[in-house]
């Protein structure tokens, strides 16, 4: 038997193979692959265990995405904006897995937002991913909520109703880990997503995602060019797993460290903006101000690492309650009896 | 003024109504009656003595009319009783209304003050000086009012000669957790009881004696029971929003799991009830549960079953075990919250767009409450589909006798699920193929630890590997497997109970809580019309074959139903041989309040009277 | 190899097949091949023929595999065909499958490097070299792919005998905003022709004429006609949310309303469209308008049906006008998106819990698209209630000839509404009195300058004032008016179309997009087995008396309909005397595509087969 | 004929009784009850034609209020949670009416948050009351998603849920007019209902309106008690009708005055803190700092009186839409002619 290590192997002893997902039938070029493989990438490098993962999405071409990567993972592609739901009912049933919800703006911004802020709030366990191209792709193109004043349709029709920021809410209503990225920005996106990853309770990350077919001309916001040529980035995001070094040297002050749940720690390091990721009114005061000036801000604008999730709140048993055996579930006969001879 | 009259307020003793009649308690939600009147049916029930409990109360929190109806029937007759015999009148709002409203003959005890012995002449009255006597109870006038009812608890104890020690243990029973509010209740029954003796004439023709028919019974409404089962089926999600008539199934879960599913090691539970944002979200929740393995409930009203239609769909489709607890309630859309219908069923069978069929059961009973929700569980595991089970407000929030419940005799029946091991053994995995002929497939759980467990749900078309497919076949494939499935569930449903044979060709078929007042609707059409009819009780949607052997053996049935548009006779007739449907006649209620006996045969008695005579003897002959 | 396959590779004339065959075209979506089939289609009406052309789509952007189909029918025969008689095939991925799935004798044009002909020796192949050829149309890769599909026109063109006047000014029509794009897609449609003229034997036995059968006819999807129909019913808010295939019904009412009703004075909208966060709200704002009296729309498919539930019940209960396009495709779930059906029917009839039933038109053609949008503004005004119309994804996305549509010949009919003066006249308003015995009452809007005219709305229990009542009396009385109003829509509804009178007692009910392979169907009966089978026409629920007597002056009739649960058939026993329920018989069909023609006569013909051979020569004879 | 001013009549010539509704079946001393009456009080004293009036609600106890206030109004009390989506299409269908919505926190942050955030979203003209009480009365008592974290029910059942904040959030999406009130205060509450009947567009007033059969207790932080001891006023908020004088006098920078679109003004008198009403980012921040001391800050936090509403973005007609005679919404013969001819 050979002991060599296989360079390609991870942490587990798993190949990148081992993570793919099916063949994608999205359009060229959409936002939406190129997040996917991120998703690849980040759950590869940090050794997550496949079988260990659910995908959970609603409906839309960013709902489709989970078939397109961790075929090994069990995936649910449910209703139009009722992700939020599953992934709770899922996630409360077994909370030893993984959950990576994939959503749209229009699945989470449109018809979504009353389980969005919900799930928000609860603090559920799970990393919630919007791909956000600010239109409803499947349906062939029209404006969803996160569509910017002003930002215009192929057709010329102009957007005038304001965009709903998705971060700006998510920090209001309680998630502990809330970024905003770029599905073009591939080191980011996966610093991001990895401590995400690492991250116990809801991570909610926008990221930009161009819609190469309905959203990427001239006079569009969501555009990779419009994207590219306003991202803002509040901070140079590394992630640095447990146990392992922190290799960048960073002169003091000059970066923010957050330990996250299981010892991974997330480095923010300061680009321009003196910003404080642990207060809720500074995030909020930089989601609104960078707003007005039409910036796209990206980078993690909040975390809190210590807020109890909804599972502990739930204060359940280490086992999952879905297979919890007959005799820890079903109380004995005695307790009938007891309680038959309280009604009588 | 005739002897008539007279006769009427002063009856003799032979017609006396012995452990027969019924009490209306004629009062406001939100003034504490509903102690007094716990107290006055523990004490009937104690007593040995068939009692039923209904409560008619508004839809609104306090300081509206409320009625409470008692019923002791010493032939079991535990159903709504459409006349009153007696009336305790306490709300000047509607006395004169309540008064107006009563046969000649009943009797009345009120307040003083409203004088509502001039209203007429052919009722028995017997005032009662409330104010009076709670003021010997206490100097507090908070404490006066939380009281005051009890007074008539002590009127009637002596007026129909309930046993003191019944009442007080009653009494005390009541308030365990404070026993100076025992006391002070205590007090005010007996200055209730000992006004009656000393200033009323019983004239009344009503009066209770000891029996031994509720012996080893016990008490309760069929929400909690259906809380009961949940907590043997071993449920482990609850998801729910509030609403009435349904908020009390889960509250009282809750509290269920607090008390004995706190895992005896480490204090943690062994579930989880989640208080969703509203009933998307709370069906959503079971859904995904059961999607893990979960054994996952949500309880709710009309309104919340439309708001599930889509999940519900996407629950079938995709094959998703999930109990739904439907207390029904009046419709359509808001309709009238506190009161009771049947008027669900036909949109729940086919809940949400497209093709779809759902299981329900119909408990007919507070232990059925209870043994349906625990086979909702095993049903919903079993065939992995959403299963209703569809009660209502009269039996979900009223109080009923009942035999005490059994411990359940099997183990959970956690449908076809495979393991890794199993996985490692079968060698292949299809989510979606039918390989028992039974329209059932196998599942994995999410978490399974086999590289080829993982399979992917979708509310979308797909193949039998559960891959997603667009293709005629593969869709047309998969719909008649369902449909197969779904004949599948009519031999494993609670099968429909033949409760009375008969001894005609007359038949009738009910469900869920028609149940007493037929039972009592049968034995009038026997002693008044000579008719014995067959009585089928149906417990499931899918019908059982016994379904159509019973209309098959009968030339005439009546379908007795809780709703405007005979939903279950419709969906008989789209099960059953098209020859058969002929035979089927609809007898139906739908003014809110439990459908009563009198409504029933009365309604079928006018049907009948339209056939020719002859055919009446022929139906009711015996069949050769 | 046998004669019998050179036979069926060459093709005598005189089994020449003119304007009688269909054109599969198998492509890829988001490819620019829609322009291409768009201009056949055009092509082939404007030389008189009667036409068709189909879409099956997958449900996704691009790049996935599309056929479009289209059928040329001298006998105005525009259901689906079964097998295409001439296949183009320019998708590599689909193409292998797509040529063993061919008839033999059929005819191929394809791509040349995917060398099909080497597939089979049964059919006629027509390699073309497709990337060759456009090489020469410009320099310019993005310009090249986008007119690449025009090719295959151009061979078509020369291989079917399409007259090339008519095919340039189909290219010019489809181009009419870029001149440029038209002179260049003209220049590959030219290409395609000079290279079939020079290199392609034509060997099929498919040709076309010129007739005379279209003239003055047009062309038109169901969607683009109900939102005409909008239009002229003067609608004045619209509030919907995307869906499949549903969305371009508002989308095309949007660009009308924009065209031709903004207020020429001053540029303003006489109109609201209004794009909601989710089909809740979108029915929600529906019954908001409504209630105010405006002529109010909201359009989805059946995930969005689901999720009305609750407010539709509301619309039903409080009696408000609104009217809803279902363009159902296939469920349950999310199930095809991009596939057709009939299957929402049974939910919708009594969409939301509670006793509802709600009125729903079913349009058989794009021209009652049409008519159906403007009488189900009508129908909900005049009978305060949503109306639903039930097309489909064929009906109403694909395209169809139809005779021109007529102007309203009646003024909008506004149903019961209580001006200002109204009420000083009458004195006295009960918004639910059932005034003039129809169930319909009257109505006031808000708004109405009257100190009597507000009244409450409410989805409670109410009396006739619009008071919140939970009297047993009251709710049932209502609910028996809203019985009585739904007995009064059976008269105002469009009956049913006795389509073909028959002459024997074989009859036939089918709707909605069924109709033209029904025709088609009844003449293959007729033809084949001698059978002149009636058919009606269902154009709305709750059915008319006609029905009735249809069904009872055939003994066997099949209801055909386009989902797996009889659902249609369903409804008709429910609402029949039950002894007509036997002589329904189901012919469903429930893949996803259109339904053939030929799948119902196969279905009928395998029904009549299990009969004695006696009773179908009665069933066939005129009745007496 | 007599010429005497009646002192009992308002501007417009109508007495008190014109603006009752109906009898209360809420209980004695509920807070919806006091809401109801600063309605009638503000209706009348604007002079408001009751019959302009449509009052909208969802379901639950605050839902019921509209039946008990201004009887010569049409009310519609709808389902639960889906209030907004129906005001929405009656004001569209006629928008010279005056569009008064009322809603509790179970009907609007819990069931209802998506459509109260695309309403306010679209800043549809329409004042929007919450009556907030922490809990669903209607329902017998169970926390809604407004209750704070640590208040507890009467059974001593403590909420573990961070609480939602509807102004917050009205203001992140996009309403122009949002303030909270307390039922308990008179006078700040009519000035606020009196401004907001003013106001065009989307005016959400949250109101703290005490149940008192289940959610008054020590422990709850929606009692009566609590409320008067915690709330901390934001401003002295006045009203002045438009072509009235002002009376009070302020000293300079002491007072806000913001004038409303009918010519109206508002006028918020400091109290402590110096704050701009016309800050989103500046009332984001003082709510989120004020949740985490524990107050109740009670004022107008945001007012926008120039962002046009949604009626105003829909170019409407005039006329209401819902009665435009046949001649304007029907298209002459000739149209369809000529759309026939294109089809041919
Ligand atoms: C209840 C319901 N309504 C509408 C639809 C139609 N629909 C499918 S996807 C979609 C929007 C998707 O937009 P988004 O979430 O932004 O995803 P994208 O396609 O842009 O990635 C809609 C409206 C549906 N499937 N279900
Ligand atoms: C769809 C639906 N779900 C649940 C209910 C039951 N329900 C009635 S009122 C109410 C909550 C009311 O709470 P809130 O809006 O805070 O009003 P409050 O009674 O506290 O004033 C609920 C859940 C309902 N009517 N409809
Ligand atoms: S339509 Fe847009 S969002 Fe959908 S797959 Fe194509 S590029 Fe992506
Ligand atoms: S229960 Fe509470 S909210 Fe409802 S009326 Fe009573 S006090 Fe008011
Ligand atoms: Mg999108
Ligand atoms: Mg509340």
């Amino acid at each position: 038997m050979s002991t060599q290590v296989n360079p390609k192997l991870n942490r587990i002893g798993l190949e990148p193979a081992d993570y793919k997902g099916g063949k994608t039938t999205l359009c060229a070029g959409c936002g939406h692959n190129a997040i996917s493989e991120r998703i690849i990438d980040a759950c590869f490098e940090l050794g997550v265990h496949p079988q260990r993962v659910v995908k959970l999405s609603g409906i839309g071409c960013s709902s489709k995405s989970p078939a397109y990567f961790l075929n090994r993972a069990f995936g649910f592609n449910s209703v139009h904006g009722r992700m939020p739901s599953v992934a709770t009912g899922a996630l409360v049933a077994n909370q030893t897995l993984l959950g990576i919800g994939v959503s749209g703006d229009g699945d989470t911004v449109s018809i979504g937002i009353g389980q969005f802020i919900h799930t928000m709030r609860r603090n559920l366990p799970l990393v919630y991913i919007i791909e956000d191209n600010g239109v409803y792709g499947l349906t062939k193109g029209q404006f969803s909520a996160t569509a910017d004043l002003g930002s215009t349709l192929k057709t010329g029709v102009s957007n005038d109703l304001p965009p709903l920021d998705t971060c700006a809410l998510a920090i209001l209503c309680g998630a502990t880990f809330v970024a905003r990225s770029f599905s073009g920005d591939k080191r980011q996106l996966l610093a991001v997503l990895k401590a995400a990853l690492a991250h116990r309770g809801t991570a909610m990350i926008d990221v930009i995602s161009p819609c190469v077919t309905f959203n990427d001309h001239e006079g569009s916001t969501k555009s990779y060019k419009y994207v590219k040529e306003h991202e803002d980035a509040l901070q140079e995001v590394d992630f640095v797993p447990a146990g392992e070094e922190i290799t960048v040297e960073y002169e003091p002050g000059a970066a923010v460290e957050v330990v996250l749940h299981d010892g991974s720690r997330l480095l923010l390091r300061k680009l321009g903006h003196d910003f404080d990721p642990t207060s809720k009114a500074a995030a909020l005061d930089l989601l609104t101000r960078s707003h007005e000036k039409g910036e796209v801000l990206t980078g993690v604008f909040y975390v809190d690492a210590a807020k109890p999730d909804f599972n502990t709140l739930l204060n359940l048993v280490d086992e999952p309650l879905a297979t919890l055996p007959e005799a820890r579930v079903r109380p004995p006969q005695a307790v009938l009896d007891q309680i038959m001879a309280g009604l009588r | 003024m005739a002897t008539s009259e007279l006769e009427a307020v002063q009856p003799s003793l032979a017609s006396e109504l012995v452990n027969d009649f019924s009490i209306q308690v004629a009062t406001v939600n939100g003034s504490g009656s509903q102690s007094s009147n716990m107290v006055l049916l523990r004490s009937i029930f104690q007593m040995g003595i068939p009692v039923s409990g209904k409560n008619l109360f508004p839809s609104n929190i306090a300081g509206l009319p409320t009625w409470y109806t008692i019923r002791a029937s010493r032939k079991h007759y535990i159903g709504r009783k459409q006349d009153a015999n007696f009336l305790v009148a306490v709300n000047p709002e509607t006395a004169r209304e309540d008064v107006a409203a009563l046969q000649p003959g009943a009797a009345v005890v009120y307040d003083q003050p409203l004088q509502l012995e001039t209203l007429r002449s052919d009722l028995i009255f017997y005032p009662v000086p409330f104010d009076k006597l709670v003021a010997g109870i206490s100097a507090d006038a908070k404490l006066r009012k939380l009281v005051r009812t009890m007074i008539y608890v002590g009127v009637l104890a002596h007026l129909l000669r309930l046993d003191l020690a019944e009442v007080e243990s009653a009494v005390r029973r009541q308030f365990h957790r404070k026993p100076k509010a025992a006391d002070l209740n205590w007090a005010a029954v007996q200055a209730g009881l000992e006004y009656a003796r000393q200033h009323l004439v019983k004239r009344d023709r009503c009066r209770l004696e000891r029996m031994r028919e509720t012996a080893g019974q016990i008490i309760i409404d069929g929400n909690s029971a259906a809380a009961l089962g949940c907590l043997f089926a071993g449920v482990t999600v609850a998801a729910w929003y509030p609403i009435t008539p349904s908020s009390s199934l889960c509250e009282s879960l809750l509290d269920l799991l607090r008390k004995h599913r706190l895992d005896p090691a480490t204090g943690k539970a062994t579930f989880a009830v989640i208080q969703a944002e509203d009933e998307l979200a709370a069906i959503g929740m079971v859904i995904g549960a059961g999607w893990m393995g979960a054994r996952a409930m949500t309880s709710t009203s009309g309104p919340g079953i439309s708001l599930m239609a889509e999940f519900a769909g996407l629950g079938y489709y995709a094959e998703i075990p999930a109990v739904i607890f439907d207390i029904q309630r009046v419709g359509p859309s808001t309709g009238l919250p506190t009161r009771t219908a049947q008027g669900d069923l036909g949109s729940i069978a086919q809940l949400s767009h497209g093709d779809t069929r759902h299981v329900m059961l119909f408990p007919g009973s507070v232990a059925e409450c209870y043994e349906h929700a625990i086979a909702a569980f095993d049903l919903a595991e079993q065939l992995q589909t959403p299963v209703f089970v569809l009660s209502d407000l009269d039996l979900g929030m009223n109080n009923w006798m009942s035999q005490p419940f059994a411990y359940p005799s099997q183990p959970m029946r956690r449908g076809k699920v495979l393991s890794a091991d199993d996985l490692q053994r079968v060698g292949e995995f299809a989510r979606y193929r039918d390989v028992d002929g039974d329209g059932i497939p196998w599942r994995t759980l999410p978490g399974t630890d086999h590289p080829d467990a993982a399979y992917f749900t979708r509310g979308s078309g797909h193949n039998e590997r559960a891959q997603y497919s667009e293709r005629p076949g593969d869709y047309a494939g998969n719909m008649d497997r369902l449909r197969r499935k779904f004949d599948t569930a009519r031999a494993l449903v609670p099968p429909a109970v033949r409760e009375r044979p008969g001894a005609g060709r007359v038949g009738l078929i009910a469900f869920g809580s028609s149940h007493y007042p037929v039972l009592e609707a049968l034995d009038q059409l026997r002693d008044e019309l000579g008719i014995d009819a067959g009585y089928l009780r149906l417990r499931a949607f899918p019908f059982g074959r016994e379904v159509a052997g019973f209309i098959e053996s009968h030339e005439l049935v009546f379908v007795v139903e809780q709703n405007r548009d005979a939903q279950m006779l419709d969906l008989l007739r789209a099960d059953l041989a098209p020859e058969l449907a002929p035979r089927l006649q609809s007898v139906r209620c739908y003014d809110g309040l439990p459908i009563a006996a009198r409504a029933i045969s009365r309604e079928i008695e006018a049907h009948l009277a339209l056939l020719a005579p002859g055919i009446i003897g022929r139906l009711t002959a015996t069949p050769a």
